[in-house]
């Protein structure tokens, strides 16, 4: 086993957790952590990738390198205005969840990730 | 070699543990504090990968700023913890993302077993234009010339993440500064906001700086200087700026204008738009890296303050 | 290995495609410059873009033959290249419509109170209007999956702000709810696009197509990708992100959302399938899409039926109508649809994919002027309001004539064209479902039309609405029936561009 | 020398790995957030100060170990400054006395 592999089994698991955890958490907050791991996971997918890539004089693949440079920025901008989204939330309502005002009714949607 | 691969081994655990104690934490605040962990490991995982750019990235923006804003909205949430833990998921639903995450990581898992061999990789193809444009780092051609029009689009990203954050505030804010108004009665704050930016303002500029020629860049050293302006905010030694101030304004807009600029030049005297002239590649380059950083820098610390929460002075 | 991708570096048509993205990206940074001069300089882009529009239109129509821009004189795969085929030039022109018509719309509601003050609201909604049409025609010129990625962030950021614009509180868990969603769905897409890259060493459409073979990672990517996409477009059972935010974003802004930028998502699905993996996707895959359209049209409809406000009602009806959208797929992967038939299947999702975002935005916005009048929304309580409001309701019930897909409107030979072609694939369970949704849509364009229409007498108006909201509202709605009476020629204009495989499973 | 050199490092970081093996236990085991900082600083202050201190013989050339010890430096200054505020906001009565 070399390194790229164990570390893109890494990004495997990265990605199934990230995934459970914005799926089944309850508190926007929590959500957008998860997709932060989940986007970790990804990335570092893509550092497989590029590693996978190296050639002489270079020790990674730089396309999908610049890619990830640009996804953890815009995954960074996402962060900050979901936090700001909860935040206000928040500040209006004394609460910060997705559950709409009326007393939640059972749900027969079990795919979706806010019931 | 092995002892290369214990140690990768080791921090590929680390990072999974650290993972799931992120998902698993009761309280979100010390969910926060793991994934700033996760964060750092992950910019080791980058070096150890060879991605040392994406480390640099990784480690300042990816866990530093994120981390900062998570653990201020951790703060402010607090509260609403126990209130929410109530509407926890049906077992059904549980038990379904469970399934459904597992079948995604297996999937995944096969895929890194068995790749596509031998890997394909754009590495020569990027490095044959290299010497035209005058760069010595691979990342940096990637960013600013052969995929430019990615990172200006993206610079638009920021641009109306940044809007879209300030138009949460109230509408008798508008205009006002972001954030309570901190007094700078914390000593070891205070001392540690005045010790460190000057230092990490020239890190910032080396790592811009040497971007053209190594790990470096506009994204790496903008997110240095934000972190800087984050903390001499937080101490309370400078408050944030109206976002009504001209000045606040023009070093938002100045990196994608110059960028454009330069992009309907080259429609004019080179190839294209967004194509280099020969003989001035690289000025223009560190010319738009330079304009770039300024913004990423600002836009970054005003992501990280927040809406504006006070009326504007004037 | 020699890949059709035309060298063309330069070019002054090329470069129209560069301005289509560019313009409105400009406009966000000039707006955010000059804050209190957004809506002009959005005014200023409007006739621009739409000429910009109609001009690629025209050269892809002359020269029969899809237009390409390498950003830089970069060749893919190391550069990116902006394509334009006739899907590309039909979404720009449509797009450009909308959105100038939203334009005029909106001059009322968010000007400047007083001039040379820059407030909150109109700031954020022109330069978010440009966002999401510079987003949206990347997304519709995008040949390249990353560049993809990054215009469809574009979009999502442009979008979400405009739900909750107002800043109530129920606007803001709609939008954050959106945003969620819409996040997860990205990241999603964001791993396909690794995957993909991983195998074949390039993101750019025209080279995958040629580099595909059927194997394990494709079929993981491409899951991967549409099951992301779907979330953003609201396809059920992913869609109840969707009503809220559509419902609660102000009216000119609900028009946008509703008709344009679900139809983003929707179009990667669109390429990622024919595109980039030609006759590839089997029919089970088409089937199961298919099948979630049908679901989506008879839940949508159903729930549409059920709704008490105006607006919500208008919001489930654009999840129906998605479902439509849907039923391309297995309407074009079967062995009989080589050739003509896979061909009017085509033509008429892309006819649905027009004439409702002309339709709903038409829709939209007369629900708002109705809402304006009124103060309220509440469907039991709109007696009267056709003739205090003729014009508006008249746009109203026109819209609703091509959801209903009655004759002659766009609607009408979009589910014509859906139903034939289910009939002659011997998949007879989509015409069923087509002709339940049609009267669905009748049902709940009717339960307004009806109170609406009925002489009640006494009707008191909160406000005066502006004769041209109105105009804006009916012409557009004029323009959705008139599709109907243009037919058949964008056919031949929707084969500039497909690679002979997208239509045919033999290759 | 060169052998010598090396066996310092080695006894050095060794030691430095030990205090940050310690650190840790006392982070997990100790009862009470102070306890816990005090141990937390010890793997700041004495394993990382060794290990850096156990680094300066294999770095290459001045500069090379300049940067070694401005590390150390920083990771002294943000550690300082942590504690400090941790241990303000635990401390019983309230955060700010």
């Amino acid at each position: 086993m070399t390194a790229e592999t164990l570390y893109g089994l890494c990004a495997a698991a990265l990605v199934g957790l990230g995934l459970f955890g914005s799926i089944v958490d309850p508190q926007p907050a929590r959500k957008i952590l998860s997709f932060n791991l989940l986007g970790g996971g990804v990335f570092l997918l893509f550092g497989i990738i590029a590693r996978r890539g190296a050639t002489a004089g270079m020790g990674a693949d730089p396309v999908p390198q610049a890619m990830v440079i640009t996804g953890i920025v815009v995954a960074f901008s996402a962060t900050a205005l979901a936090v700001a989204l909860v935040l206000r939330l928040f500040e209006t309502t004394e609460r910060a969840t997705l559950q709409p005002d009326a007393p939640p009714r059972p749900s027969g949607d079990g795919a979706d990730p806010d019931a | 070699m092995t002892v290369d691969l214990a140690l990768d081994a080791g921090l590929a655990a680390l990072v999974l543990a650290v993972a799931v104690w992120t998902i698993a934490a009761r309280a979100a605040f010390a969910a926060v504090v793991g994934f700033v962990t996760y964060g750092l490991l992950l910019a080791l995982v980058w070096v150890r990968i060879a991605a040392v750019d994406v480390a640099l990235t990784e480690a300042a923006i990816g866990s530093g700023v994120t981390g900062a804003v998570l653990i201020a909205a951790a703060a402010r949430l607090r509260p609403t913890e126990t209130l929410s833990a109530a509407e926890r998921p049906g077992r059904g639903l549980r038990i379904a993302a469970g399934v459904l995450s597992a079948l995604v990581s297996a999937g995944l898992a096969v895929l890194v077993l068995y790749p596509s061999n031998p890997a394909p990789s754009l590495g020569p193809a990027a490095a044959v234009h290299l010497a035209a444009l005058d760069i010595g780092n691979p990342v940096t051609a990637v960013l600013i010339a052969y995929r430019a029009v990615d990172t200006l689009l993206e610079k638009v990203v920021l641009l109306l993440a940044l809007l879209g954050v300030w138009s949460l505030a109230p509408d008798r804010f508008w205009g006002g500064a972001p954030g309570q108004r901190r007094d700078a009665r914390d000593g070891t704050l205070t001392l540690l906001a005045r010790l460190l930016p000057p230092l990490g303002i020239v890190v910032g500029v080396y790592v811009l700086w040497v971007g053209a020629v190594a790990p470096g860049g506009a994204f790496q050293g903008g997110a240095i200087l934000a972190a800087m302006w984050i903390l001499v905010m937080i101490a309370g030694l400078h408050d944030a700026p109206e976002i009504s101030r001209r000045w606040v304004r023009f070093l938002l807009v100045v990196g994608p204008a110059v960028f454009l600029a330069v992009g309907f030049t080259g429609f004019v005297v080179a190839n294209g738009f967004l194509s280099y002239p020969a003989g001035f590649a690289k000025p223009l380059i560190i010319a738009v890296e330079v304009v770039l950083t300024l913004t990423i820098a600002v836009i970054l610390g005003l992501l990280a303050a927040g809406p504006p929460e006070r009326e504007r002075r004037q | 290995m020699h890949e059709a991708v035309a060298l063309s570096g330069g070019g002054a048509a090329g470069f129209l495609l560069v301005l289509a993205v560019i313009l409105p990206a400009t406009g966000v940074v000039l707006s955010l410059a000059l804050g209190r001069h957004a809506e002009r300089i959005a005014l200023v882009l409007m006739p621009t873009g739409f000429g910009i529009a109609l001009a690629i239109l025209a050269d892809v129509w002359r020269s029969g033959t899809s237009l390409v821009y390498l950003i830089g004189g970069w060749a893919p795969p190391l550069g990116i290249a902006l394509r334009a085929d006739g899907l590309s030039c039909i979404m720009l022109v449509t797009t450009a419509l909308v959105i100038c018509a939203v334009g005029l719309f909106a001059r009322g509601d968010f000007s400047e109170p007083e001039p040379g003050r820059e407030t909150r609201a109109p700031l954020v909604f022109w330069t978010m209007l440009m966002g999401v049409w510079g987003a949206l025609n990347a997304v519709w010129l995008g040949a390249d999956l990353f560049n993809l990625y990054v215009a469809l962030e574009l979009l999502t950021f442009s979008a979400v702000p405009l739900v909750c614009l107002d800043g109530r509180a129920e606007t803001l868990a709609a939008a954050l709810r959106y945003l969620l969603f819409a996040l997860v769905g990205s990241v999603l897409y964001l791993l396909g696009v690794a995957l993909f890259y991983g195998a074949y060493g390039t993101l750019d459409i025209t080279l995958l197509a040629s580099r595909v073979r059927p194997e394990p990672v494709i079929w993981i990517a491409a899951a991967l990708m549409i099951a992301g996409l779907l979330a953003k477009t609201a396809l059920f059972p992913l869609h109840l992100w969707l009503p809220p935010a559509h419902a609660g974003a102000p009216a000119a802004a609900s028009a946008v959302l509703s008709s344009l930028v679900v139809k983003g998502s929707f179009l990667l699905v669109v390429r990622l399938w024919f595109d980039v993996l030609p006759g590839l996707p089997g029919m089970p895959a088409a089937q199961t899409l298919g099948a979630l359209g049908a679901a989506a049209i008879v839940f949508g409809s159903v729930l549409a039926l059920r709704q008490a406000r105006l607006k919500l009602l208008i919001a489930y009806s654009t999840i129906a109508q998605i479902g439509y959208l849907f039923l391309i797929f297995p309407l074009t992967t079967g062995a009989a649809a080589a050739g003509i038939w896979g061909g009017i299947a085509w033509t008429g999702g892309v006819y649905q994919l027009v004439s409702h975002a002309v339709a709903k935005a038409a829709m939209f916005m007369a629900a708002g002027l109705i809402g304006e009048a009124l103060g309220h929304d509440r469907i039991a309580e709109l007696g009267g309001i056709g003739r205090a409001l003729p014009m508006t309701v008249c746009a109203f019930g026109l819209a609703g004539m091509s959801l209903m897909g009655l004759p002659p409107s766009g609607g009408f030979v979009a589910k014509l064209m859906l139903l034939t072609a289910s009939v002659t694939e011997g998949q007879w369970w989509w015409a069923v479902v087509i002709l339940l949704g049609g009267l669905l849509a009748a049902g709940y364009v009717f339960r307004v039309l009806a109170p609406a229409l009925a002489d009640t007498g006494s009707l008191t108006l909160r406000a005066r609405v502006s004769r041209r909201q109105e105009g804006v509202v009916l012409a557009l709605a004029v323009c959705a029936l008139l599709l109907g009476i243009l037919p058949l020629r964008p056919s031949q204009l929707l084969q500039i561009g497909r690679p002979a495989a997208t239509l045919a499973v033999v290759r | 020398m060169s052998l010598a050199l090396d066996i310092f490092t080695v006894v050095a970081v060794t030691a430095g790995a030990f205090f940050f093996l310690a650190g840790t236990v006392g982070l997990l085991r100790f009862p009470d957030p102070l306890t816990r900082l005090h141990a937390l600083t010890k793997a700041d202050n004495l394993g990382l100060g060794l290990v850096v201190l156990g680094l300066l013989p294999q770095a290459n050339g001045v500069l090379g170990g300049l940067k070694l010890v401005a590390v150390w430096l920083l990771a002294q200054l943000a550690g300082a400054t942590v504690t400090q505020l941790v241990a303000r906001a635990v401390r019983p009565e309230g955060p700010r006395a």
